[in-house]
């Protein structure tokens, strides 16, 4: 079943190397303690995610990928670890039950998701590709999926508000 | 692909409910900052109900507008369809539309004059942030297509996080945010997850396209198809709080002001609803189910999640003194109930799920809000969450302790209340499909439901409070109260009108399944 | 075993260790951090699904785009959350959250 | 003159009214409350009366019944073809308001009229919130007429259920020490029960209750007769077994049958109750205030056996047939079982409750015998001991009112200081243990002779019972009101006029029922028809 | 017509009911008033039922029945009815005569007691209980009243309420003659499902068990059906082993003895067993059986009545060994001889009792050894107790010598065992009536008591009855067999034995003298007995320790097997339910531990929970 024979191409050397590189940076990104190198190592991970896409030919997600996360998200997370002291890390006494648990958990669905993967029989076509896919999804973003991307707005205001509404210190006047 | 369908300007007929809820959150956030501290944010409270009756008002005019397709000479459509199939206003979403956004209303309404500021300090946010987390519902319930739906339940799932934080001062509320965001996170994770797969292996996000693309897909990949409902059931159990993934529910409630509670249980709740009929009743129930168990299993799944909820969600209300979290578990054992209409499936014996669903919900909805209203008055008199705040309520204010006793009965299914009916309806369903395990599970759950309601009875008639001034009442509160107890009775007492409205209506292959694209 | 295979079993990797992060990180921040990997999980899976799924087409791209801005808000109001939290509490440890139970 | 009145609607539904009038009464004028609540027990009791006076048990009470439809529930029209006839042009869940009077519920209204007026008058020991127990008191008597009454399934389970919350609250509030747990023990173990007989219903109305009405219009009824017109019909659906369960979901298998038929056993059972379902009433009887208790043990105990005859036993003759012996062995069981337990008790509420599970033994021995004879020996046990036990309680009822205590060890000698109330315990006792010419007699002697055909040995086992009923009533009423009277009784006064009346009028009834049993005999005379005719015919088939 | 007073033989109950309704109506405002109701409507009741025996002793009247329905259910029906037989008619005579006479009797006795009007109340329902019982055509009327008169006499024996002792005698007799009466109600059942038609009157049973060749029943239910009945009567007339109720029952005021427990009520079982004569007669097993029970209670009874020191027990075992005999005559198949010593019995025994009372009214005791030389002072009670002692023990010419002498005859012909337990036991009642009667009446008068006659509306019933115990012997010697003839229409059965009639009468007159050497002259010592065998009179005082026995054998493992029961009510009936409860609520338990706040637990939680979904649900498709 476990069927790893792949043709050799430099499309697959490059997956290979982002992939490791994406799962290297994940596997640190759990086993740091320090927020700081976690935060650091993810984004790692995020990066790797990008090259990913580009050799997907989504090099629009790309971007948008290496400017959101890697960019907005994991600044946003250095800014929260700035704001929130951290000195007591790594001292806690280990949950060993929950731990593993967990890690059985997430085997099996390992487990699960791999045998479904390999057990698929996937077309080895793959379909020729629209060559400018930035200006497709640019179409497509304001024709078919216009309501979602309206509401995206409103989503996005929402999550703005809200999040100044409860990060805001309240004046100790107020009230 | 065909044509590329786009918006026109015509289509904001279509789409009026959902515009004027965005635009009267826009307004009053605007407002927010424009009015002086010194004014009471209740003035943004009021405008927020106007927001939503408007909105309903277009929802009801959109539904007069639309066909019932009992005569085929009546050329009027049953549905509209907006952007190839992505958006539909369909008789199912204005439904569900108007159970959400009159759940909301009330709940905005019952909460005027009983929120405090010392509370919550955001007033104005609590208030027009219902809007677009009911906008997110109402997107969720209309939606043909997964991205839609998707960007729906997100646009729920983050105004709720901010809901359930605007206790600001109370300890207890970020943290059950905190809980809300993790969990929600995650779920949302795996349902993405799963429609990452629907869409990967039938090549679409639109319903139509997930339907076509099924037949293949079960030949080819149906471990992975098995895998992807699955994915997406997880994702769905824990946003519905089935057991065993209703865990962080009553945490989440608890810590919520009580009229974000009352929201996450009956509009998240119902929304999340949408969201599986929607998926699950163009996919699932769409793959062939000769040759593949798929669709049995999928269904069987449910089943069993919902039997789960039933009886954790109702055992584990036996031992809760905290009315919050009680009512979360409760809300659990309701969940399960809810369900079961879609659990046994479309079949030929039974094709009444949806107004069986429906009807339970809207009388699901109204005894959680009395319910809910009944609290607020009593924590903001004493404070007390426990179930004990509710001791010698009778003494106290004895015609809102019979009104919370007629709730109550709704809640626990005795008749002759909404729940009854609604139960009653769910469980002849369950004895037309034979699935006799799951019919027995309600019936008993329900009896043991009646310790964990009748606890509040005892409370309210049996045992003297520390207080015996009478409560103090807020109208809004009041008026929500009995609203919601003279619609629990009416709806136990004369359920046809309803039904046949629905039925009238309702058609599975034009509002339910997306199958004309 | 496909390149979509491949995709498809990296996806699965990064999503499980991204579960794993959130069920035994005590950080909060990474713990929300860990959401976003298994969000990109997802992503990966979309797009690579996008070029060689049943019916390449772009809404993969799409989708995959409205999910990164989801999480993009998602985090924005979890990390809001967090500091609400962190100011009660002075902590930003999962397990002493702890104060909603039973 | 009934005629033309819906005589058994305003029987069910006066109380009702009556409860929403007390409702808008003024809380503290406690005796309007009272005299409204008389009022509106006594209306139906009137009614019931008159009813009787006219009902000519020759045709049965056809006139009366009154039938429309209540509910129809439409079930989405788009059901696919079902392959039956061609298309369907609509398919609906019925539910009927069918009201209906017969041979065997007729005694049971009659004893519900009479023992709910003794009970409402002997209401005098409440001494709190005497506003809501009216309201609550003739909101259960609604639910009480209506179990008798109704001829659907649906409303019978509602009237059913209806009689659940009053009782709870009764218990509850005004209850003995204990009250709380007894009420929540009673909800949740009647609540069980009821759930096993919605589970046995629904599956009657998806099956048997299922028919096709005017061409392509569908119907799952839940209206009794439509229920007993199918089991009886080879050509309905139910009996027709296609063998395929998918397209058709109406054949009502064997399985089923059983099924659907122990669980109506385990839910009128619990109710009835048969042994081991009885723990529930013992503390009801014990914790409950005794004007309840006379509801309760007078008339809400003898629901489950009017189901059990009702349901269980019209509608699964067969297996009823089938089970007489396990069911007249339970019925010993009830019996023996109930009697020496009561013979040890030093709680004369006790005694009481599991005399009534030894009563009710005797009832199922009459059902069990399916013969005519046993089948109204079942009704007229039942019906006895509601009068009985009523009696009973009221007295238990006023004497701990004066001594504050029924253990048999507190008390003594009451004889000389009540004396009347003393007499009138003692013909309660007498009848109670099966004296001739009081009404317990009557009802056992019917149910053993009917029983005895069939199976001697047991019946004679199960006449050991009423050896032990001498032992325990002698027992623990003689320790009551014989012997030396303890000093501190001696100042006690003798039943006033309010409580002496409910007290005459009921020894009254029982010594009429005990020497004229064919008031309510003939009045059965054709209840049974039905069943005894399936029975025929299938021991002919 | 010779039946124009049967035709009304239903009022002869009707009256002391009537009595009985006015006495409980009126309450207690009358109590000298009440007494004579009670009194006048028996006196009714006498009237007419002497006419009825007027009427029937001239020739060949015939039986006379009517009889209504009772309940009709499907084609069954139940009858209730009256039949006037001449059985019947004399056990009339005999309840209304006496019981006419009692209630004179107390009139005097019972007067200073407060609650005078519910006792004649009382008296007036077991009258009238007892005459319908007499009167009843079939078995059901007869079992409603048979259960009614054994309540009165319950009501009776626990007349004086507040006494411990009585309220124990009452309960004790109820349920005891209750194990009897259950043996009569299954036999009931049994009779009903056999006969033809379900006929239970006794003229279908005398014509269905007389012609025993067509064998409508079969032998084996027959004997069944007979050994039930049999044992009502054990239960009712105090036969060994439901003697026991008798003797404690003389906690009842003395004239309910006289009328219930010796001459009426006790003696309804040798009445039941004649009036099912045919069933009997129809099993071997079951005649014998009734004989060897009546001959052993016969002597039985008599042992215990000669260790006992109460007036009253020693006349109740004498009772209870009179009624031995009655059914020992019916277990030889002498109805003659059992009505016969019935009546005879009914009226010294009576005598006695009232006679007794008459001492007890005077001297406030019941105790033999506290009396003596009583003779002097009530010379009328003396005399009348003296011609009743006579009759009981047999001697010639007092009636019970006649009566006796009819049965002793009938168990040698039929079996010389029977007649020689029956002449030991004749020994032993003249001995302990020798007993009862020096002592009481003869001897030195006790210090301190004041004893005087009692008033004339005691002694005139004493003198009534002792004419009648004297003369009442003559309708039937063994030389004329008028009663016999009568009483059965068969031919007379006399077979003057003169060995039989000596020999009874001389054990009986040894009897008297041996008592007489005892008790007056002191010739043998009183200890004769209990100094060489103090074990032998223990046990006769303590009754064979009967009671004590059954104490042992039935009340406590009883006892024990309810309080047994009751534990297993509550720790396995409701332990299970509780159990049940707490299953759930420990799932309840379980679900709070998993809220233990650790939001990562929740996910895990959930986890899990998916994994082992999907393995559970779609695992089995792809294992």
């Amino acid at each position: 079943m476990l069927n790893f024979d792949i043709e050799i191409t430099g499309e697959f050397v490059a997956f290979f190397v982002l992939s490791v590189c994406a799962i290297v940076g994940a596997v640190l990104a759990i086993n740091f303690t320090k927020v700081v190198h976690t935060a650091l190592s993810i984004a790692f991970t995020f990066v790797s995610i990008a090259g990913l896409y580009v050799l997907l030919e989504a090099e629009f997600i790309a971007f948008v990928q290496v400017l959101l996360y890697v960019g907005a998200i994991t600044i946003l997370m250095i800014f929260g670890i700035m704001m929130t002291k951290h000195d007591g890390e790594g001292k806690e006494p280990g949950r060993p039950l929950h731990d593993t648990l967990a890690a059985i958990g997430c085997i099996c669905l390992f487990g699960i998701l791999f045998y479904g993967i390999r057990n698929a029989n996937f077309p080895t076509e793959s379909a020729p590709f629209v060559e400018d896919n930035t200006r497709e999804i640019g179409k497509a973003l304001f024709t078919q999926y216009a309501i979602p991307f309206e509401l995206v707005s409103v989503l996005l205001t929402v999550a703005f508000i809200g999040a100044i509404a409860l990060a805001k210190r309240e004046e100790e006047s107020s009230q | 692909m065909e044509a590329l369908q786009t918006l026109s300007w015509s289509d904001t007929w279509y789409l009026a409910p959902e515009l004027v809820l965005s635009g009267f959150a826009i307004l009053l956030v605007i407002l927010d900052l424009l009015l002086p501290k010194r004014i009471n944010r209740n003035v943004i409270g009021w405008l927020t109900l106007v927001g939503l009756l408007v909105s309903a008002t277009f929802v009801v005019l959109l539904m007069l507008s639309l066909g019932d397709g009992t005569d085929p000479a009546d050329s009027t459509p049953e549905f509209y369809s907006l952007l190839g199939g992505s958006y539909r206003i369909d008789d199912f979403g204005n439904l569900l539309k108007l159970v959400f956004l009159g759940a909301s209303f009330f709940i905005v309404f019952s909460s005027l004059g009983t929120v405090r500021d010392t509370d919550v300090p955001v007033k104005a946010e609590l208030y027009y942030l219902v809007l677009p987390a009911a906008l997110g519902a109402m997107v969720m319930s209309s939606s043909g297509d997964l991205i839609t739906l998707f960007v729906g339940l997100e646009l729920l799932s983050i105004t709720t996080y901010i809901l359930v934080a605007t206790r600001k001062r109370n300890r207890l509320s970020s943290e059950a945010a905190f809980k809300y965001v993790v969990m929600g996170g995650v779920a949302s994770a795996f349902i993405l997850y799963g429609m990452s797969f629907l869409y990967g292996l039938t090549g679409g996000t639109n319903f139509a396209f997930i339907a076509q693309g099924l037949g293949s897909a079960i030949e080819n990949f149906e471990a992975l198809l098995y895998i992807c409902f699955f994915l997406m059931i997880a994702g769905f159990a824990v946003k519905l709080a089935l057991a065993p993934f209703h865990v962080w529910a009553a945490d989440v409630y608890q810590g919520a002001p009580t009229p974000v509670t009352a929201f996450l249980a009956v509009v998240a709740k119902g929304a999340a609803f949408a969201m599986l009929y929607r998926i699950f009743m163009n996919s699932a129930f769409l793959t062939p189910a000769d040759g593949s168990f798929l669709q049995k299993d999928v269904f069987i799944a449910l089943s069993v999640l919902a039997a789960a909820a039933m009886i954790v969600g109702t055992v584990g209300a036996l031992r809760q003194k905290n009315v919050k979290r009680l009512l979360a578990l409760s809300g659990v054992a309701n969940a399960g109930i809810l369900l079961t209409p879609l659990a046994i499936n479309l079949t030929e014996m039974h094709a009444s799920l949806f107004s069986e669903f429906i009807y339970f919900l809207i009388a699901y909805s109204f005894m959680n809000i009395g319910a809910f209203s009944v609290l607020t008055i009593l924590t903001r008199d004493s404070g007390n969450e426990s179930i004990s705040g509710f001791a010698g309520l009778y003494h106290r204010a004895p015609w809102t302790a019979v009104a919370m006793t007629i709730l109550l009965c709704s809640l626990a299914g005795l008749p002759v209340t909404g729940g009854f009916m609604g139960k009653l309806l769910i469980l002849f369903g369950t004895f037309q499909t034979h699935t006799y395990w799951l019919g027995a599970v309600i019936l008993v759950t329900t009896v043991i439901s009646y310790a964990v309601y009748f606890s509040f009875i005892r409370q309210m008639f049996m045992r003297s409070g520390t207080v015996d001034a009478k409560l103090k009442m807020s109208v809004p509160a009041t008026i929500t109260i009995w609203v919601c107890t003279i619609v629990t009775l009416v709806l136990g007492f004369m359920p046809v009108p309803l039904l046949e409205g629905i039925d009238h209506i309702f058609s599975i292959p034009a509002d339910l399944l997306v199958i004309q694209g | 075993m496909s390149m979509l295979s491949s995709y498809l079993t990296l996806a699965a990797v990064l999503f499980c260790i991204g579960l794993f992060g959130v069920l035994t990180k005590r950080n909060a921040i990474i713990v929300l951090l860990s959401i976003e990997l298994m969000l990109n999980a997802v992503n990966l899976n979309l797009i690579a699904f996008s070029k060689y799924g049943v019916n390449p087409s772009i809404a993969g791209h799409i989708f995959s785009l409205f999910t990164i801005t989801v999480a993009a808000a998602e985090a924005a109001v979890g990390i809001a959350v967090l500091i609400v939290l962190y100011r009660s509490r002075a902590t930003v440890n999962v397990d002493e959250f702890d104060e909603l139970r039973r | 003159m009934l005629d033309n009145l819906p005589v058994l609607s305003l029987i069910a539904f006066t109380p009702l009214i009556g409860a929403l009038i007390v409702l808008l009464l003024p809380g503290a004028r406690s005796n309007w409350l009272r005299a409204t609540a008389i009022i509106f027990t006594l209306i139906p009791l009137v009614l019931v009366l008159l009813l009787f006076a006219v009902y000519e048990p020759a045709t049965g009470g056809g006139v009366y019944t009154e039938h429309s439809t209540w509910l129809t529930i439409p079930l989405n029209k788009e059901v696919l073809d079902m392959k039956l006839q061609g298309g369907v042009a609509s398919f609906n869940l019925a539910f009927d308001y069918h009201l209906a009077v017969d041979g065997i519920s007729m005694p049971l209204l009659l004893l519900t009229g009479i023992v709910s007026t003794m009970s409402v008058l002997a209401s005098v020991h409440i001494r709190k919130r005497w506003k809501t127990y009216y309201v609550l008191f003739l909101l259960l008597l609604t639910g009480i007429y209506g179990v008798f009454l109704a001829r659907d399934l649906i409303l019978f389970f509602i009237f059913f259920e209806v009689t659940l919350i009053p009782m709870f609250f009764l218990i509850g509030i005004w209850g003995y020490y204990g009250r709380e747990k007894a009420a929540t023990r009673f909800l949740l173990y009647n609540g069980l029960g009821s759930a096993a007989m919605l589970i046995s219903f629904l599956i009657l109305i998806v099956t048997l209750g299922f028919s096709v009405s005017e061409g392509s219009n569908f119907l799952y009824s839940a209206n009794y007769d439509v229920l007993l017109g199918n089991l009886s019909d080879p050509n309905a659906l139910a009996n027709i077994d296609t063998g395929n369960s998918r397209y058709f979901g109406f054949f009502l298998s064997d399985n089923a049958r059983w099924g659907a038929f122990v669980l109506l056993l385990i839910a009128f059972g619990i109710k009835v109750p048969i042994f081991p379902f009885h723990t529930w009433m013992l503390r009801v009887h014990t914790e409950a205030p005794p004007a309840i208790v006379m509801i309760h043990s007078g008339i809400l105990l003898k629901m489950g056996v009017y189901g059990l005859i009702r349901f269980a036993a019209f509608l699964f003759p067969e297996q009823l047939q089938s089970w007489t012996t396990v069911l007249a062995v339970l019925g010993v069981i009830n019996i023996l079982y109930g009697a020496i337990l009561a013979c040890v008790q030093r709680e004369f509420k006790l005694v009481l409750a599991y005399s009534s599970i030894s009563h009710m033994g005797i009832v199922l021995l009459g059902i069990a015998s399916l013969e005519e004879v046993g089948l109204q020996g079942a009704i007229y046990q039942s019906v006895s001991h509601g009068l009985i036990s009523a009696l009973l309680f009221l007295i238990v009822g006023s004497i701990y009112e004066r001594t504050n205590s029924t253990n048999l060890s507190d008390l003594g000698g009451l004889a000389k200081a009540v004396p009347f109330m003393s007499g009138i315990l003692l013909i309660a006792g007498l009848a109670s243990l099966g004296l001739p010419g009081l009404s317990g007699f009557v009802g056992e002697f019917l149910s053993f002779l009917g029983l005895f055909g069939s199976m001697k040995i047991l019946t004679a086992i199960g006449v050991l019972g009423i050896l032990f009923a001498a032992v325990y009533v002698l027992r623990s009423i003689l320790s009551i009101t014989y012997g030396p009277l303890p000093e501190r009784f001696a100042e006690m006064k003798d039943a006033r006029f309010i409580e002496a009346l409910p007290m005459i009028t009921l020894a009254a009834l029982i010594v009429l029922l005990g020497v004229y049993p064919s008031i309510l005999t003939d009045l059965m005379q054709n209840g049974f028809n039905g069943l005894l005719e399936q029975i025929q015919t299938r021991m002919g088939g | 017509m010779s039946t124009f007073f049967a035709q009304y033989a239903w009022l002869v109950p009707v009256f002391p009911f009537a009595a009985f309704a006015i006495l409980t109506a009126m309450g207690k405002g009358m109590s000298k008033t009440g007494a004579w109701i009670g009194t006048i409507a028996t006196f009714a009741s006498l009237v007419l039922s002497l006419c009825i025996a007027t009427e029937r002793l001239s020739g060949n009247a015939e039986d006379y029945s009517n009889q209504f329905t009772w309940i009709e259910i499907g084609n069954l029906k139940l009858h209730a009815g009256f039949e006037v037989t001449n059985l019947s008619t004399m056990m009339l005579v005999v309840v209304t005569l006496v019981g006419f006479l009692v209630n004179l009797y107390s009139q005097g006795y019972m007067k200073k007691d407060e609650r005078i009007s519910t006792f004649f109340a009382y008296v007036a329902l077991f009258t009238s209980s007892m005459l319908a019982l007499v009167l009843s055509d079939n078995l059901l009327t007869f079992y409603i009243f048979w259960e009614l008169v054994g309540v009165c006499s319950f009501l009776l024996v626990g007349f004086w309420y507040q006494k411990p002792e009585a309220r124990a005698a009452a309960k004790k007799a109820f349920i005891v003659t209750r194990i009897g009466d259950l043996g009569l109600l299954i036999a009931l059942l049994l009779l009903f499902w056999y006969m033809p038609g379900h006929a239970l009157d006794f003229t279908t049973i005398h014509n269905v068990f007389d012609s025993q060749g067509g064998g409508a029943i079969s032998t084996g239910i027959t004997t069944l059906i007979a050994l039930l009945i049999f044992l009502g009567a054990v239960g009712k007339s105090g036969q060994f082993p439901l003697h026991v109720w008798l003797p404690d029952a003389m906690e009842g005021p003395t004239p309910i003895s006289a009328l219930i427990h010796a001459a009426t009520m006790v003696a309804a079982g040798v009445f039941l067993v004649a009036r099912t004569f045919d069933i009997f007669d129809a099993s071997q097993v079951a005649m014998t059986t009734v004989a060897i029970v009546g001959a052993f209670t016969a002597i039985f009874a008599a042992t215990i009545g000669l260790a006992q020191n109460d007036i009253k027990r020693i006349l109740a075992y004498s009772t209870v060994s009179q009624l031995g005999y009655m059914m020992l005559a019916l277990g030889v198949g002498s109805v003659t001889g059992a009505m016969f010593h019935l009546l005879t019995h009914a009226f010294f025994k009576a005598l006695l009792f009232l006679g007794a009372g008459s001492v007890i009214h005077s001297v406030h005791t019941q105790d033999i050894r506290e009396m003596g030389g009583l003779g002097g002072k009530m010379k009328i009670t003396a005399w009348t107790f003296g011609i009743g002692a006579l009759a009981l023990s047999g001697i010639p010419p007092f009636s019970g010598f006649w009566s006796k002498d009819a049965i002793l005859t009938a168990a040698l012909d039929k079996q010389p065992i029977l007649f020689v337990v029956g002449i030991i036991a004749a020994f032993f009642t003249a001995l302990y009536m020798a007993r009862l009667f020096f002592l009481v009446f003869v001897g030195k008068q006790r210090e301190g008591q004041h004893a005087k006659e009692s008033p004339s509306v005691m002694t005139i019933p004493l003198i009534v009855l002792a004419i009648l115990a004297t003369v009442a012997g003559f309708v039937e010697t063994p030389f004329n067999g008028w009663f016999g003839h009568w009483l059965t229409g068969g031919d007379a059965e006399h077979h003057a034995s003169g060995l039989v009639m000596v020999v009874s009468a001389a054990v009986g007159l040894l009897g008297l003298y041996i008592g007489w050497l005892m008790y007056v002259k002191g010739t043998i010592r009183r200890d004769a007995v209990s100094s060489r065998m103090p074990g032998l009179v223990t046990v006769l005082e303590r009754k064979y320790y009967i009671d004590e026995l059954y104490q042992w054998l039935f009340v406590k493992p009883l006892q024990g097997f309810g309080k047994a029961l009751e534990l297993f009510d509550e720790y396995v009936v409701d332990g299970i339910v509780r159990l049940s409860g707490y299953s759930v609520s420990a799932l309840g338990r379980l679900n709070s531990r998993l809220q233990n706040g650790q939001v990562q637990t929740y996910a895990l939680t959930a986890i899990i929970g998916i994994v082992i979904l999907i393995v559970a649900i779609a695992g089995r498709r792809f294992w």
